[in-house]
Parts: structure tokens; sequence; C-alpha cells
């Protein structure tokens, strides 16, 4: 009958679709390539927005941020929908492995002295902070022109989201199964001297409305917080006895390596831009400009917070951050304001 | 009805007039017959004598139809914009009161 | 005497976990006005008391979304991987059911794309936490939903025409700016609106009708990946119109004033919605070479059925009304397909699609499916297209169709009751003309005329000459399309495959 | 004219496969008067008034723990309303 044909094989007429030929000659395209490159529409909209005077529903001028072709940009994890979610729910079954671990060896209960006030003080209270990231990120999500930007961004704040809902749940181990530890830590993140650089920073974003600015300032803070909460701690619980610390923390680190990819690669390719490199390094001079010294405050506060419950060097560990981050932004050609 | 908006919603037509010039869009419909299966859209010039479009345009358009006799348009009853017209066949489209967008209807 | 335990031993339950891990994470800005924060949600009229009553029955977390969504992304993608080895495509029913997949493939991952961004634009403007939660998970399934098409017809246009060129055929083409049209006008509108339009209207009064018979239709041509991908599709599906219910009912909670504005959302997107999907009746009758349903079969269960006899009913309690021009969707089920269908026909010459006369078996099924309408189709239109092609020819519609400003269809719809008669609506309004296929696309019109004398109608900017040029074949190479994108499917190229591919066969067997 | 909620139809569209079995016989035990229609690749449940899918039911067909959100794998379309999903159990009803 007529299957036996499924022996032979037939030629395909084309390799992938036209789009891609037309970008990368005529080779088979990957899943990442077909589901992400020019997905989104780029001309001929009917409706002006009734929510923007000046903007197309989806516009290029949502950020000072500008790529000549806004697909010279692609993601370096290659992730789109079925992998991240994959990625993801690995990450999650490793995760929930770690705190059933803690909780049902009561580890949580266990740390020692200082570690207990790090978690309950300043850890769990930056659940806030990670779901503020999220609304930063989604700005992308919506306002990006082009499809991989929005895409990362996307994956983004969903990864943000999911980082304050596992810390949440470090909140109920740590309150015993109740709700009460993250009562508590929302008053701290409300009122804790410590926490307010961050949270002011934060509430600060959700104001700017230029997406790509608000990026990089985020992703700024995020440079000196994590490294130091999810890796410089973890080594110092490690040596102070706080081993449910140190397990937790891993998981959070691990995440940030993976976000660095795309948001450096975003970086690079926004200020290596052939056409608009200039006007892109002016952007993101002005936003390190204005918020460098509002961010190491912000976070050498939280660090000062750590160094009073446990004498980890958490001060210094951000002065170190600080001085290689003002580095890694010097040698890409921005101007890092002097006195921090 | 104005739309509600966070600010002053005046955006032009994107199907204006003064966007075609000396010309002007018209639809042609035959009613009653569902083989063309809208009425047609032209762009003819404002000054186009009527029986230039029913001679020089209609009566070969329509022969997509293999039942149509183009003659029998001579005899056509017309309306323009759900009026009776009597049309003027010397007179331009704008002189017989074929505006822009108009809807230009016969039965045979 | 021991003393009990303080503490109740209970740990939290489901709903409280919820509540913990999504609304409680919100707190009120101090540092920044909180109405700088949501700009969005206040120049619609929309009065909102209270966002914390906005709930999520599924009570989704992100690690238990990670987890399902892996899962039914892994059974997925394991049938795609595996009916392009097997070289599927050569079992379905004929090369002609394609043609419903590529309308598909250019007219809805692209506004499934568009659904993702503008949930985000709800996932960051919504006031309460709870709502932005339950957008963000939609925003990620409705991107989902756009590779997971794209990568299920992907193996398709390896094979077959018509396919590889969506990305440019979705903004320029005639046909496709009717969905392009509707999704822009939501997501050019505000928040409540777009909630209204997609979330509710979209989603959970029509989707089904989109989704569930066509993907029946997959499964019943052999075209199993399309299934698959829609039944998982769907399976999302049920979540966004569990947030479109949840969406109307907070806001007809929320305040007496909003009820108004509601309905009229409502009337305007329902109308909106259901001339878009009239495509899927065309789809449905005439592109399947078998079919599960009839689009009126199909209409009557999936909307009159569930929709009015049943949601209506319970909406009813808020003062909603079923939607305006209601009865006039009802009155079309009959000729509904017919029209559509012959509409593609004729101007598939400019098209990225094939169709063909019904042939006998086709015309059977539809004799008993429409026994009141299907004749006098057939003697008007069909008969005559039958005699133009035993001449050797091809109707195909030498010019331009009247289209609708509103719903951007060619004017082929007809007066209620008179099935010959094509229906013309006219509005003037600040000097210009303006054309309706309806009453209910000249409603809408009336509403917001400034919107939507915007339209971007694609006849008019033929005219224009914005579209390559004047001629069909300078607008066809604007628009991107090959030879065996479009026009006749009896002896195109994919037809010519086909034959030769089962051909070949049937000399080896 | 209301028509009372219990007297109007819900349902739920399910995946036809064998993974879904136990499934729609767990909905099929515990809801009387179940009205079952089967089209290619689905069955179709409806009811007057409620559905209920019990986890106990569904867990007890299929030999193995079953955390109701995976109904989320199982169902294509339903109409109706969650009236309540929780831990043991999803209720499908109208509620007025």
């Amino acid at each position: 009958m007529q299957f036996e044909l499924r022996t032979q094989v037939i030629e395909p007429k084309r390799k992938t679709f036209t789009n891609l030929v037309e970008r990368y000659g005529d080779r088979p395209a990957s899943r990442y390539e077909e589901g992400s490159i020019d997905i989104q529409c780029v001309e001929n909209f009917h409706y002006k927005p009734l929510y923007s005077a000046d903007k197309d529903h989806f516009d290029p001028d949502y950020t000072a941020f500008t790529l000549t072709d806004p697909y010279s940009f692609t993601d370096p994890r290659q992730l789109y929908y079925a992998p991240y979610v994959q990625s993801r729910a690995a990450m999650g079954e490793a995760f929930a492995k770690s705190i059933d671990y803690v909780e049902s060896r009561g580890l949580m209960q266990k740390l020692p002295g200082g570690w207990d006030g790090i978690v309950g003080e300043i850890l769990i209270p930056l659940r806030h902070w990670e779901a503020g990231a999220e609304l930063v990120h989604i700005e992308g999500s919506r306002w990006a022109w082009g499809t991989t930007i929005d895409q990362c961004c996307t994956f983004a704040a969903f990864d943000r989201i999911g980082n304050a809902q596992s810390i949440s749940r470090i909140g109920i181990v740590y309150g015993e199964g109740h709700d009460g530890a993250l009562a508590e830590a929302k008053e701290r993140w409300m009122g804790d001297a410590a926490l307010q650089g961050l949270r002011r920073l934060i509430e600060e974003l959700l104001v700017e409305h230029d997406y790509g600015k608000a990026l990089i300032a985020l992703d700024l803070a995020d440079q000196l917080l994590y490294p130091l909460m999810y890796s410089h701690l973890d080594e110092a619980a490690l040596t102070g006895g706080a081993g449910a610390y140190s397990l937790l923390a891993q998981h959070y680190a691990n995440w940030f390596s993976d976000q660095r990819r795309w948001v450096d690669a975003l970086v690079a390719a926004w200020l290596g831009d052939p056409t608009h490199g200039e006007a892109n390094k002016d952007a993101a001079n002005e936003v390190v400009g204005r918020r460098w010294n509002q961010i190491v405050e912000a976070v050498s506060d939280l660090a000062a917070a750590v160094d009073a419950r446990v004498d980890a060097g958490a001060v210094a560990n951000v002065e170190a951050s600080a001085a290689a981050l003002a580095e890694r932004l010097t040698a890409a050609g921005l101007t890092v304001p002097g006195g921090k | 009805m104005a739309v509600k908006a966070m600010y002053d919603y005046t955006w032009p037509s994107r199907s204006a007039a003064e966007l075609y010039g000396d010309d002007q869009l018209v639809h042609v419909w035959w009613r009653g017959n569902p083989y063309f299966v809208s009425a047609q859209t032209f762009r003819f010039p404002k000054a186009m004598p009527f029986g230039a479009l029913v001679n020089d345009v209609l009566k070969g358009f329509f022969t997509a139809d293999p039942d149509f006799v183009p003659e029998s348009l001579d005899t056509a009853a017309w309306k323009v914009d759900h009026e009776d017209l009597v049309p003027d066949l010397e007179a331009s489209l704008e002189a017989n009161g074929v505006g822009h967008k108009s809807l230009l209807e016969f039965s045979l | 005497m021991t003393v009990p335990a303080q503490k109740p031993a209970r740990k939290l339950s489901m709903k409280q976990r919820y509540t913990a891990l999504t609304h409680d994470l919100d707190w009120t800005p101090t540092y920044v006005k909180e109405e700088e924060v949501f700009p969005f949600t206040t120049f619609e009229g929309i009065k909102v008391h209270d966002w914390s009553k906005w709930d999520d029955p599924f009570r989704l977390t992100v690690e238990a979304y990670n987890k399902y969504q892996a899962e039914k992304d892994r059974r997925l993608y394991a049938v795609l991987d595996g009916f392009a080895q097997s070289q599927g495509q050569l079992g379905l029913t004929e090369a002609r059911y394609m043609n419903a997949m590529k309308i598909f493939l250019q007219g809805i991952p692209v506004h499934e794309y568009n659904a993702h961004r503008n949930f985000s634009y709800l996932a960051r403007y919504a006031n309460g936490p709870g709502a932005r939660f339950a957008a963000l998970c939609q925003s990620l399934d409705e991107l989902r939903h756009a590779q997971t098409e794209i990568h299920t017809l992907s193996h398709y246009n390896k094979y077959f025409d018509g396919m590889h060129d969506w990305h440019k055929w979705t903004d320029r083409v005639w046909y496709l700016s009717v969905p392009k049209s509707f999704f822009e006008d939501a997501q050019t509108a505000g928040p409540f609106e777009w909630l209204i339009a997609i979330g509710f209207s979209f989603e959970y009064l029509l989707t089904n009708l989109l989704f569930v018979p066509f993907m029946s239709g997959a499964a019943f041509n052999g075209d199993l990946p399309t299934m698959t991908f829609g039944f998982s599709a769907q399976s999302d599906e049920s979540r966004h119109m569990t947030l479109g219910l949840e969406a109307i009912k907070f806001m007809l909670e929320q305040d007496e004033d909003n009820l108004p504005i509601v309905q009229d959302w409502l009337d305007k997107w329902f109308w909106r919605g259901y001339r878009l999907i009239s495509l899927v009746a065309g789809m449905m009758d005439y592109m399947l070479p078998k079919r599960v349903m009839s689009w009126k079969e199909a209409f009557e269960l999936y909307f009159e059925e569930q929709m009015l006899n049943g949601l209506f009913k319970d909406l009813e309690y808020y003062g909603i009304r079923p939607p305006r021009h209601v009865d006039w969707a009802i009155g079309e089920k009959e000729i509904l397909s017919h029209q559509v269908y012959w509409i593609l026909y004729q101007y598939s010459h400019a098209a990225a699609f094939t169709t063909t006369i019904p042939n006998a078996e086709d015309q059977e099924w539809l004799e008993k499916a429409y026994p009141e309408t299907w004749p006098i189709y057939k003697q008007v239109v069909w008969d005559k297209a039958q005699r133009v092609m035993d001449a050797g020819g091809r109707y195909f519609n030498p010019g331009l169709p009247q289209l609708c400003t509103v719903c951007q269809i060619p004017m082929g719809f007809t007066e209620p009751g008179d099935p010959l008669t094509q229906c013309q609506r006219q509005t003037v309004y600040e000097g210009e003309r303006y054309d309706f296929c309806s009453d209910g696309c000249q409603w809408i019109f009336e509403r917001e005329p400034t919107k939507y004398r915007q339209s971007w109608l694609p006849v008019h900017q033929i005219f224009q000459g914005n579209c390559g040029g004047p001629t069909l074949p300078d607008v066809a190479a604007w628009y991107g399309l090959q030879p065996g994108d479009g026009a006749e499917y009896l002896g195109s190229p994919d037809h010519q495959a086909w034959l030769e591919w089962h051909g070949q066969t049937t000399k080896e067997a | 004219m209301s028509v009372a909620a219990e007297s109007r139809p819900v349902g739920v569209d399910i995946q036809e496969n064998e993974e879904n079995r136990a499934l729609v016989e767990a909905i099929e035990a515990d809801n009387d008067d179940l009205t079952i229609r089967h089209m290619p690749g689905m069955i179709r449940l409806t009811k007057n008034g409620q559905l209920v899918i019990n986890q106990a039911s569904v867990e007890a067909r299929l030999g193995r723990p079953w955390e109701t959100h995976e109904f989320q794998l199982a169902i294509i379309t339903y109409f109706g309303e969650f009236v309540e999903w929780d831990d043991d159990q999803i209720i499908i009803a109208w509620k007025h």
C-alpha cells in the first residue's frame, strides 16, 4: 500500500522559512530560529494606541537603545519556550529537593545565631526585590522591538517571580510551615533601614518607562547583590556552619550565571551596534551616571546589616564587586562616577 | 461617540479623498449577482465621463461572468449611494453625483 | 496536664500557600506614586475598589507551571519528531487538506504572539498581583502557542507551498489584514478592554469554535501533529477561559457603573470576533476533505448551547444581556461558510492558499449539512464556476473587492433572510463615506469612528500605490508570493507532488 | 427568563487516550446522568448542574498519586466555571 513509500526519502522542497533563508542562507534552521526570528509584526499597523500619543503599539522608541537590525541580538542560550520550561522544571526540581531536605532535617531551625537573622531579616525580605525585578523585566516583554529581546525579558520576568516564590518557600519552611515569617519579612522590607535603598531603587525603576534603561540599572544592582548574597555568603555559610543557607543559595547563584549570559549579550549588542552604538553608549552612561552611587550605597547598606549579624566581610565584598564592575564598565567604554 | 483615550485622539482617515489626487475610489455593485462576491472597488478619475466608465471599463470587466451580455448595461437601472440615478453619459462621474467611495449600483 | 500547642498544627492549605506565593509578594510603593507605577488602569472608566478580590481558581505557582508545561511539551515535541521521521505527511487524507493549515499558519501564530505581548502589558500594569500573575502565565502560554504552531507546521513547509513566507504575508496580504486588524484593535485599546476583547470574548466565547472542531478535524484527516498541538494548546486555553471569566466577573462585581462599559465592549468584541472566525467556517466546511461536524453544528454546540444557554444565563445575574447582533450571527449559520469560501475561491490567485470546486463527495456532504442553502449556492455560483472550468478556464475575480471598514472582509455577506443580496451599509463621518458588511460592523464604527477610519484597508492601499505597484504581479511580488502558493488546487505543485508520491507507491505496490 | 444553574449543562472535553482513561472512568463513576460523546481524538462529558472530579477516585483507578493540577494535562476545554479547585476536588458548575 501507499505507506511503503516511507522507506524511501522524499526530498524536501525547501529547508526552512523564507525569512531565515534570506537571513542565514539556504540551510536548515533550528527551532530557536524558526520560533524567534521575525515573529513580531513590523509594518502596516492599523490603529494608534489609546494609551500613547507618540508611539505605535510596537515601536522601536520605547527605549533609547536601538539596534540597526533587532535580530542581530539572539539569546546565547537559544532558549525558546519548550527548552525554557524544561530547564526551569529541572531547576525547580533541584530546588525542591534542597528545600525538602532542609525542611525534613529541620535545618532552618538549627541555623547558628547570626545566620538565622540573615535568613529571616535579609534573605526572605528580598523576595520583594525579586517581585519588583519581575515587573522591570516584563516591561521589556511588552515594549521590546523584536522577538528575541522580548523573549529573553519574558523568561527573565518569569524567573524572577519564580525566585520570589522560591524565597517565599524558604520563608514558609523558616516559619515552620506557616506564613508568619513572610509577614514579618514584608514589614522589614517596608521599614528596615538596611533594605530601604533597594526598595527605593526598585520602586524608582517601576516609573522608569524606558525598559532598556530600567533593565541596565536593575542589572547593575543584581551584579552587586547576587555575588554577595548567593556566592560570597554561600562560602561564608559553609565555614560558619549554616549548611542550609549554602544549600539554598547555590540555586540562585546558578540562576544568576544563566541570567548573565543574555543580559551581557544584549548590552554588548547595544554598545557595539554599528550605527547606534555611540547613542546607545550615551544612554547607558546616563543610567550609570544617575544610578551608580545609589546602587552601591543600597547594596552596601544591606551588606552592613549582614556584617552586623555575622562577621562575613560583606561590605568588603560589595566594595570589591563594585570595583571590578566599574572596571568592566570602563573597559566597555562607559564612564563610572568617582567617589564610590 | 468619542474614543476614550489618554490624549486627544484624532487620527486621520487612511482612505481620505485627498490621498487619491484627481482620482477617487468607486464601488461598483451588480445587485443580485453573487457570482461577483461583493461590490468591486475601482480607482477612476473624477472627470471620467460616465459613458466611458460603462463602455470602456465595466462592459469588459463583467465578462468574467460567462452569462454577462455587455449590451445589457445600456439598459441597466442605476443607483448611486442608494438613490436612483439616470446617468448623463457625457458628464463626469463627479457631475453624476458619484463621489469618493460612492456605491454605484446597477440591476439588469 | 499538657498545654496544647499554641500554633495550629495544620500547614498552609493550597489556597493560603498560593496567596503567600503570589498576592503577598505585592507592596504599596512609598517612594513613588502608585498611579505612576500603574498609569493605564483609569482612563477607560472602569472603577476598581479592591484588587485583592481577583481570584484565580487554578492557583498555579511557577514551580507547578514549569513542571506541567514541560511535560506537555515533552509529549508534543515527541509527536512532532516522530511524524517528521516517518514522513507522516504521506498519511494525510489529501494534499488539499494543507490549505486549512496554510491559513492557520499565516493567520494564527503571529496573533498568539501578539496576545503574548499584550498579556505582558497586563502582567506589568494591572494594579493587583493576582491579576498580574495570571496574565504573566498567559503571556508565556501565548508565546508557547505561537512557537508550537510554527514548529508543528515547519515540517509541512518543507514539502508544501503556501507556508514559507508567512512572516511577511501576515503584515501585507489582503485577507490577513482581517486577523491583524482584529488583534491590533485590541492591542491598541486599554487593559480592561483587552481583557474583555481577548480574555473573555475571544478566549471564552469563541476559541472553542476555532480550535476544537478544527483539531478534531485534523485528527480525522491524518494530521496528528496539529491535533496534538491543538489539544495541548487548548489545555492552556482552559486556564485562559478561566482568566477571561474571572476578568468580566471581577469588573462587574467591583462597581455597578462598570456594567454599561463592559456590556458595550462585549457587544463590540463578540461581533468583531465572530466576523474573524467566519474564516474558520469556510475552512471547516470546504477545506477539510473529511469533516467531523459542520460549521452550523459547531456553532450550535459551542456557541448557542454552551454560551447563550449556559454562560449568558449566568451573567444575567449581573445585568449582562446576550451580545448585540447575536441574532444576526445565528441567522447566518446556514450560509456563512458558503459565502466565505466563495470569497476565498475567487481571490485565491492573490493568496497563499489554493482552492477548488467542491467535488462530488464534498457536494453530497454539503447538501446533507445544509439542505436549505447549499442547492441555492450550487446553482448560482458553483455550477457557473464549473462551466468555466469545463471550458478550460478558471474563474478568478479580475478586480478588487469592496472591503468592510471594520472587519476588512470583502463585502460578500448578505441581508438577513435574503441569501443572494449582499448587505451594504454606509456611514458618512466628517464628510467621508465608510462601508460596512453588516449592522454589527457599522455599529462598531459609529462608536469609535476616529479609530476605524485609520484602518489599513488593503484594497485602498493598493490603489494608493503603497503595495508594490498597480498590477496584480506587482502586488504579488510585494507580498512575496511565489508560483504554487496560490490559485487553483487541481494541477498545482502541491497536487502534482501528492500524485507523484502516491503514484510511485502504487507502481511499487 | 432565567434558567436555574442546577438545570443548565456544564461540561468538559478531554483528550481520549490511555493516559486519561482512569480520569474519565472516575468522572463517570462520580457523576450520575453524565452524557458522553466521542469525537476524533476527544471525549466530551456533559451533565446538568455540576460536574465533580475527585482526587481519590482518580487515584484509586490510576494506582498512583494524582494531583488535581494534573487535570490540566488532560483537559481540552470546558464550559461552566471552576467553582472549586483544591487539593482533593475539582467542581465545574454555574454560579448563578
